[in-house]
């Protein structure tokens, strides 16, 4: 790469860029609905749908809440979800491509077959059942989301796994004596753990995504708790007359997207970068 | 290759039986009942549902139901008295699969010239503007781009139709939300598979031979940067083609998401199941296609097409 | 697709409503798209004006005995279907016979129940043919009660009352209700086309006997999924009437001509469980009746709520007075948080100490969302008690409310016939509506009493009697608001009325002006 | 710079080329040279001494990378351009070629892009160019893909489409390094063939100087850049003027004699018919051979020949479908070893790049191994890694580095440290220094030789290399298409081979000397055309080298020959039956039957 440099440089900056805002995000996640003046649940129809101020930075929703709060809330709700169904769903997903890949033979027949089928169905259909059949929240959506979540992570750890398994240093560490559980886990694994990083990071904002558009569908987050996703959903029918009210948690759902995006594609870059090498 | 097919498909039936079996007893865990709404007793609930044969016992229901399946009979719809869960299919998907081949092939083409524009453009400026904004369009939700688009270009310009698929133009703005996602991510790829394309030795080689830039791209670089688009492309059609409920909510299309959606809030069990099965289908088949359709392409795929996992 | 002709000459009009699956025939589970489709297409017997004169439509006149258990009606001889047949008597047995088969599913048959025998051949006990119900001529219609119903003429413009043709209105599922050629229409308009999850058209029907006043040549329904899309159908100009949009869009169309706010004769309440402790006792239902806000409820979830503390909705008039029935008394109750917190304490539950978190049951729709997470707020607030809110999809809800397995739960009325009894029946011991456990002998008895009573004054004090006892002291409900529907109808359209018993809009003698 | 007399009419002039990457390494530092027409001028030099670099920037394709800094390229006077004048072929013929475009389409390009003419003629032009770069039945291959032909096949289409550009000077960056000894002496002849019937010129590049030595006229060498010396290969070569030169020739042309601990007597493994045959029917089969204690003993063989599944078979890597390995005696259980005779044998491998794990510092893939050992102690496991590094030439700071900070000689010794350090009996080295620079090709045999010594090692030494196994071994194997068709000591196999294929492998490989490089021969069958050794694969009876032998029987078509022992001498050939050479007496001395 000729210019190398100075195109490393850009996405270092880049880079730096999507992680100071996600750190910020969630600083202000965690910070805002504790140490904020105002509480994310509390009403008062006396300040119904006001509008932005010093006061209220976001305005008020038509309950009398302050916004601002409620959309860190709301953001820090969506950042959960995300990261705790990709953690589960990272870690379903190297456990199941890990043995499907060292094992071979039946158990990867098996675990793949498996894979298939739950791949083919549409995974909204699970995700909209088990909100139904467990009562919308946090943790039915998260479940939803596990459902067919780890088997893009499966089959790349399955792919990086069976690379990897024959490569020359596999092959000495056998010879070496080395337990197949030790080989697994302290030499093939550590080396499929770039490409399931980035399968890892990406993960994050697919599940914040799908939430927003649950909660859209309203088999999301019972209220009066709140994702971003519902509440852009309960701003939606006064959008025309209050925009602000829907406009100002999908910015902030869109800045944290794009972060948490931008941060995956860096990392898949590194990644690509390293291996070119 | 056709060895291959043929295996595939059969995988395709055993998943479509697993999804069946489970989705059948699954939806019998929700609770309500197709029959039960604001103003009907108990014991009405109770008859009809004898008369649609739901008071059998479940295994009995299931042996039924599967016997139907497998002689292609998804079964009558409970909500919609006298229309089969297949008619129903037949009316919704045509409207859905407009929309979703439409939507495919104004992101493949976008997304191609947009990646391709990328690579080959020497001004920098360029490339950064078409990474933001496939930045951007990865990163809003389809629900906002398809309300922010109605509300601007049909509430608020009344350019194009709020509702309805009922005239070319009512196309573009569902079509022009389904898209954006999928060509932000296809010019990603393809410009990312270009590059690397672009930098490998044959390129060399035939710059060597004296060919130009621009014929290198089109004639040998493109298809090899293809291959990975197309490993992302098929699922996506599959996505589309089995329905986006947002998109078709927001636009008033009567589409299989919408339906789907629908056949799930009134527990109309047939229905669910008869779309879910169809969707599988949809899916397992447009995958196929996108595999097969690769090893076209791919030569080295195409010639020994043995060992082929998934 | 081809679209639904909109365009073009100017009478006709495109109409917003609901999308809902389910039947348009009479007889069958009858959806929101029975309803739009009848009151253009199909005419009742007989109905009242907006003030409350008898309308004839298909009848020409009616007699009843004394006592008020045989009713006969004298059919129109010139009326025919649209496809020029007669419309006999037997085309209206025909609805009535097939009603009373469960199986047909349809949600009105126990409004047949007043007829001799209807109950016990809806569940199997009886033979059809000794239905109270002749037809001594093609265009006489007799009803014989089982008991005397005052009320009766309110019911016959419900579903199970209204024609079907009897060559083609066979069954339910044969699907001819929405088949154009099968489905005749004795109305000012017939069914032209019809595309499911879409469209369908109805066109001026020339053979009607009143074809002179319809002005409208067409009529379009498109199904809409919200209200939302409604707006911005009726915004971008591909409607012409939408009704029942969010209460936003009052705000956004304040002052403008096409703003048309109606009154919904329903009431949004909530259920008590009385089986559950500590609601059995009336000292906490009322703590908390008497401790919610509900002026502050309505200005939260929208313009379009006003607060009630009756049952009976609150713009339901009383034909005798021409006034609104909850007027005719004074209010249940009066909101007073201080007596609540005396009454919790009274109960056991000074600040709402030991108090147990109560789940509230409610569908996932916005405004009982939003109903919810207020009152939730008021009551924390006022008495110190925790709701626990239990979010539902609608049909999950249902279920919900059937198996009583709730502590309070959402409950919305919309008037099926103009008269206070569709609201005071729910509460009855047997009233399958009554979900609650209810049973309450001198309620039933006053409900009862009023059933049989001519007299319009003292039905109307019985009535009274009856809801200032189940809501005003035993406290059974949480009546919460009244609303408003909010349309927007193009200017240019004149001539829509309001079908008092439902508020919902008739568009049969519309016309749209030049 | 000596002895060239420098023509008025250079096909290609260079004058004080200076070109830097954007990295900031100035890669080529004022180089000058020409080629005169009709002349095959060589550029030799060790890998990094910016030979690429400078021809990428003649050709003119450096695009982003890299800039000319200064100086002046020509060719015949005028500007040099790619597909007209000039035409540059590379190492690496597979990822040359588009590999979904057929090859005959990839020619045709190429030929349409030169002059204008009909997509047929073109096909036309393309079949012909095939046909001249000796490829058989060229209208069949026009339609296949580039994965479907033999390395040889490819370098050769590569080559076509070259030649199709019909340019003044064609440019070989290292052409023949990615082949086979056999498939290399093809392609240098071939090249010879061409310049001579088409009169272009060839400016050949390589850091194999037994190619530049059998192929060019003239010849520079670079070091670091520059070119330290430049003038007519044979002046060159005897008289080398420059001190870089002396070296590479001396590291080139070395000779070791080993001479170590040797115990004739004393067996450390046997391997008895081991046979592994893979799905693709290809494999090993009926393999015999001993080793003994403190031997090296050699195994040769092409590419795709079955060595490193022999290795692999040996080391427990695979199982094999049959035959016993015995080690010091003791029948190893095929389905497993234990942990002790796994140990015994460690392998060094080919790719120092894949053999380490990328994530393991050199001190930890040291420690790994001690650990599964069962060395509890973490300091004297830490020890030990570091005496082991030192023992191969590294530091002990080198032990905290990751892989990627090794260039590949480092990593070699890393690799060679790793196999050692749980002291094994027996090391296979599989092809460990085939990937290296002569140089460093030296450094690690030195270092291998001396630790063989020292510790009183046996090893097993795979290589395709001929002459590299001749410098070290004392007995050797020389395997082909799975079988073992030749064994003996390594003085008596070199010096006088018996089967027809260790001749050839013999003949096929040049030497860093003119006079001997320039005799290399190619495979020639009976009939005495030239033969395709790239054209396996087709299921056949017989004895599979029948068809590249120059001395096939009628029955080396239809039946498998035996293997037939005399003394320490095995060959797998009918020219040693009895059918063949008569019933023999009990004395009778077997010779070279060819
Ligand atoms: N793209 C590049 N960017 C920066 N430096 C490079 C690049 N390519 C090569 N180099 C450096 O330039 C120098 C010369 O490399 P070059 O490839 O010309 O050597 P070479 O003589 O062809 O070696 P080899 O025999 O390995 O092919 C090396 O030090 C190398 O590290
Ligand atoms: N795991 C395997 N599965 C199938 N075929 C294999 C496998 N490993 C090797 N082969 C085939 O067996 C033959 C012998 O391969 P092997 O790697 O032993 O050759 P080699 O002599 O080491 O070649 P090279 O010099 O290229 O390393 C080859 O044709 C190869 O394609
Ligand atoms: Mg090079
Ligand atoms: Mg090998």
């Amino acid at each position: 790469m000729g210019n190398t440099k100075g195109h490393l440089a850009g996405r270092n900056r880049y880079g730096a860029v999507c992680c100071a805002v996600l750190a910020v995000w969630i600083i202000l996640a965690v910070c805002v609905p504790v140490f904020g003046p105002y509480s994310w649940s509390e009403q008062n129809a006396r300040i119904q749908n006001l509008g932005p101020s010093f006061s209220h930075l976001f305005g008020t929703d038509r309950f009398g809440r302050d916004i601002f709060t409620r959309v860190w809330y709301g953001a820090g709700i969506s950042l959960l979800v995300g990261m705790a169904s990709a953690l589960i769903n990272g870690c379903i997903g190297v456990a199941v491509g890990a043995v499907s890949g060292y094992a071979g033979r039946a158990a990867d027949m098996i675990l793949m077959r498996a894979a298939d089928i739950i791949a083919s169905i549409p995974s909204m259909l699970y995700v909209i059942l088990i909100t139904l059949v467990m009562g919308a929240g946090v943790f039915s959506i998260i479940l939803g989301l596990c459902v067919a979540g780890w088997i893009d992570m499966a089959r790349i750890v399955r792919g990086e796994i069976i690379r990897l398994k024959n490569s020359d240093f596999a092959l000495a560490a056998r010879m070496e004596g080395i337990p197949s559980m030790r080989i697994l886990f302290r030499h093939l694994l550590p080396n499929a753990a770039g490409p399931a990083a980035v399968n890892l990071i990406f993960l994050i904002p697919q599940a914040v995504f799908t939430e927003a558009f649950l909660s859209f569908l309203g088999v999301g987050i019972a209220a009066p708790a709140a994702s971003l996703g519902t509440i852009i959903q309960e701003a939606r029918s006064q959008m025309i007359v209050y925009p602000y009210q829907m406009i100002c948690p999908l910015v902030v759902l869109c800045v944290m997207l794009l972060a948490l995006n931008g941060i995956g594609t860096l990392v898949e870059e590194r990644i690509a970068g390293v291996r070119c090498e | 290759m056709l060895r291959y097919a043929v295996k595939r498909i059969m995988t395709g039936i055993l998943s479509l039986f697993v999804l069946a079996t489970v989705t059948f007893f699954l939806v019998r865990l929700i609770p309500g009942s197709p029959f039960m709404s604001g103003g009907v007793s108990q014991s009405v609930v109770e008859a009809i549902e004898e008369e649609y044969g739901l008071n059998e016992p479940l295994p009995v229901q299931y042996l039924s139901y599967m016997a139907g399946l497998l002689q292609g009979d998804l079964g009558i719809s409970y909500q919609d008295p006298g229309t089969s869960v297949t008619e129903i299919i037949a009316r919704a998907w045509p409207l859905t699969a407009s929309l979703g081949t439409a939507a495919l092939i104004v992101s493949l083409l976008a997304g191609t010239g947009l990646g391709i524009l990328k690579v080959m453009s020497r001004k920098k400026a360029v490339g950064h503007m078409i990474s933001a904004a496939g930045m951007a369009a990865a990163g809003i939700p389809g629900f906002a781009a398809a309300i922010l688009l109605l509300l601007v270009f049909s509430v608020k310009l009344k350019l194009f139709p709020a509702s309805g698929l009922y005239t070319l133009s009512s196309y573009v703005l569902p079509v022009i939300s389904l898209s954006l996602y999928p060509t932000a991510v296809i010019t990603r790829m393809m410009a990312n598979a270009l590059a690397a394309e672009m930098g490998k030795e044959y390129v060399l080689f035939a710059r060597a031979k004296g060919l130009g830039r621009g014929r290198i791209v089109l004639t040998h670089a493109l298809k090899n940067a293809f291959l990975p688009v197309l490993s992302y492309a098929g699922p996506a059609f599959a996505y589309l083609l089995t329905g986006s409920f947002v998109v078709e909510s927001i636009f008033t299309i009567p589409g299989l998401g919408r339906e789907f959606v629908d056949s799930i809030s009134s527990r109309d069990y047939t229905l669910i199941l008869g779309l879910t099965v169809f969707m599988g289908t949809v899916v397992i088949l447009v995958n196929l296609a996108a595999d097969l359709l690769a090893a076209c392409l791919d030569p080295r795929i195409r010639r020994n097409f043995a060992g082929r996992e998934g | 697709t081809q679209a639904p002709e909109t365009d073009g000459a100017d009478s006709r009009i495109t109409v917003a409503i609901n999308s809902d699956t389910g039947s348009m025939d009479p007889a069958g589970s009858i959806a929101l798209t029975y309803l739009a489709y009848s009151v253009s297409a199909l005419d009742e017997l007989l109905t009242y004006d907006e003030n409350g004169e008898i309308e004839y439509r298909a009848a020409e006149s009616f007699e009843v005995n004394e006592a008020y258990t045989e009713w006969t009606f004298h059919l129109r001889e010139d009326a025919l279907w649209s496809d020029g047949s007669e419309v006999t008597a037997a085309d209206f047995l025909n609805t009535i016979t097939r009603a009373l088969d469960p199986a047909s599913g349809s949600g009105y048959a126990v409004y047949l129940f007043p007829i001799e025998n209807a109950e016990e051949i809806y569940n199997g006990e009886a033979q059809m043919d000794s239905l109270g119900v002749d037809t001594p001529d093609e265009h006489t219609l007799v009803f014989h009660l089982e008991k005397p119903c005052v009320y009766f003429l309110d019911l016959l413009r419900l579903p199970v009352y209204t024609p079907s043709c009897e060559k083609y209105a066979d069954a339910v599922d044969s699907g001819w209700a929405t088949d154009p050629e099968r489905s005749l229409a004795n109305g000012p308009f017939y069914l032209a086309e019809y595309v499911p999850d879409q469209y369908f058209v109805l066109k001026k029907n020339e053979n009607y006997w009143n074809e002179d006043a319809v002005k409208l040549d067409q009529i379009t329904y498109r199904f809409f999924d919200d209200t939302q899309s409604m707006a911005n159908a009726y915004e971008a100009g591909e409607v012409d009437v939408a009704t029942s949009l969010p209460s936003t869009v009052m705000q956004l169309y304040e002052g403008k001509e096409d703003l048309m706010v109606t009154d919904q004769i329903a009431t949004r309440y909530i259920y008590f469980n009385l089986n559950v402790e500590p609601l059995d006792d009336v000292r906490v239902r009322r703590a908390i009746n008497l401790a919610l806000n509900r002026e502050e409820l309505c200005q939260i979830v929208g313009a379009d709520t006003e607060p009630t503390y009756n049952l009976v909705a609150k713009y339901m008039k009383d034909r005798s007075t021409g006034e609104y029935f909850v007027d005719g008394a004074p209010q249940p109750f009066e909101e007073n948080a201080e007596l609540a917190r005396e009454l919790l304490a009274e109960a056991g539950y000074p600040d709402g100490e030991g108090f147990p978190v109560l789940t509230y049951s409610y569908p996932t729709l916005e405004m009982d969302s939003d109903t919810a997470q207020v009152i939730k707020e008021q009551l924390k607030e006022t008495l110190n008690i925790d709701i626990e809110l239990r979010a539902q999809e609608l049909q999950a809800n249902y279920s919900t409310r059937y198996a009583g397995d709730f502590d309070m739960c959402r409950m919305n009325w919309t008037a099926d016939f103009a008269d206070p009894y569709t609201y005071l029946s729910m509460l009855l011991s047997n009233s399958t509506y009554n979900c609650s456990g209810i049973n309450d002998p001198e309620y039933d008895s006053l409900v009862e009493q009023s059933d049989s009573q001519t007299d319009p004054v003292k039905r109307s004090e019985l009535l009274h009697a009856a809801e200032q006892r189940a809501v005003g002291e035993e406290f059974y409900i949480i009546p919460l608001y009244a609303m408003k529907s909010v349309n927007l109808v193009n200017p240019d359209i004149t001539g829509i009325r309001q079908i008092p018993a439902s508020g919902a809009l008739e568009y049969r003698y519309a016309e749209k002006g030049q | 710079m000596k002895g060239f007399n420098r023509q008025k009419e250079h096909v290609l002039d260079v004058q004080n080329l200076v070109v830097s990457y954007h990295s900031g390494i100035t890669a080529v530092r004022g180089i000058s040279f020409f080629v005169n027409p009709g002349e095959i001028v060589g550029i030799a030099g060790e890998s990094g001494s910016g030979k690429s670099t400078a021809m990428l920037a003649v050709m003119g394709l450096l695009d982003g990378k890299g800039k000319v800094l200064s100086g002046e390229i020509a060719v015949r006077g005028c500007r040099p351009v790619p597909g007209q004048n000039t035409a540059m072929i590379f190492q690496d013929s597979l990822n040359c070629l588009n590999p979904t475009l057929t090859v005959g389409r990839q020619i045709a390009e190429t030929v349409r892009n030169r002059r204008k003419c009909s997509r047929k003629e073109a096909y036309a032009r393309a079949e012909e160019l095939l046909d001249l770069v000796g490829i058989r039945s060229p209208k069949m291959r026009m339609k296949q893909y580039p994965f479907e032909l033999s390395g040889g096949m490819r370098q050769r289409t590569v080559i076509a489409a070259a030649l199709a550009c019909e340019p003044d000077l064609i440019i070989a960056d290292e052409p023949t390094t990615a082949l086979d000894a056999a498939v290399q002496a093809q392609i240098l002849l071939l090249l010879k063939r061409l310049v001579k019937e088409t009169g272009t010129s060839l400016l050949f590049v390589s850091h194999d100087l037994g190619a530049v030595a059998a192929l060019c006229g003239r010849v520079y060498i670079m070091y670091q850049g520059e070119i330290v010396e430049g003038g007519i290969t044979e002046e060159v070569f005897r008289n080398p003027s420059a001190a870089y030169t002396r070296q590479l020739l001396k590291d080139a042309g070395a000779k070791t004699v080993p001479s170590g601990p040797a115990d004739p007597d004393q067996v450390l493994l046997r391997a008895e018919g081991l046979t592994k045959v893979f799905d693709t029917r290809e494999g090993i089969e009926e393999i015999s051979f001993a080793i003994r204690r403190g031997e090296i003993f050699g195994l040769v063989g092409e590419s795709g020949s079955g060595k490193t599944t022999l290795a692999r078979l040996l080391c427990g890597i695979l199982t094999p479908d049959r035959g016993e390995i015995f080690l010091d005696g003791e029948l190893l259980n095929p389905r497993g070893r234990r942990k002790e005779q796994l140990k015994k044998i460690q392998m060094v491998f080919q790719d120092p790049y894949g053999s380490l794990n990328p994530r393991l510092t050199a001190g930890q893939a040291l420690e790994e191994a001690l650990k599964a050992a069962g060395v509890r102690d973490r300091f004297s496991r830490r020890e030990k890694a570091e005496e082991m590094l030192c023992l191969t030439g590294l530091s002990r700071e080198d032990a905290r580095r990751f892989p990627s900070e090794f260039s590949g000689g480092q990593r070699q010794r890393i690799g060679i440290a790793r196999a050692l350090i749980l002291e094994p009996e027996l090391l296979i080295c599989d092809e460990a220094l085939s990937s290296l620079d002569v140089s460093v090709q030296e450094q690690i045999l030195g270092l291998l030789l001396d630790i063989w010594k020292n510790k009183g090692l046996s090893c097993l030494f795979i290589s395709h290399d001929m002459h590299m196994v001749r410098r070290i071994s004392t007995g050797i194997g020389v395997m082909y298409r799975g079988w073992m068709v030749e064994k003996g000591s390594t003085g008596k196999v070199c010096s006088d081979p018996w089967h027809p294929y260790t001749k050839q492998l013999l003949d096929a490989v040049p030497e860093a000397d003119p006079v001997k490089a320039r005799r290399i021969k190619a495979p020639v069958s009976a009939e005495g055309t030239e033969v395709f050794p790239d054209d396996q694969g087709k299921e056949q009876s017989g004895c599979p080298f029948v068809s590249r032998c120059g001395y096939a029987l009628d029955c080396c078509r239809t039946g498998v020959p035996g293997i037939y022992r005399f003394g320490d001498r095995e060959v797998r050939c009918f020219l040693y039956s009895e059918e063949y050479s008569g019933k023999r007496g009990s004395g009778y001395r077997m010779t070279s039957q060819i």
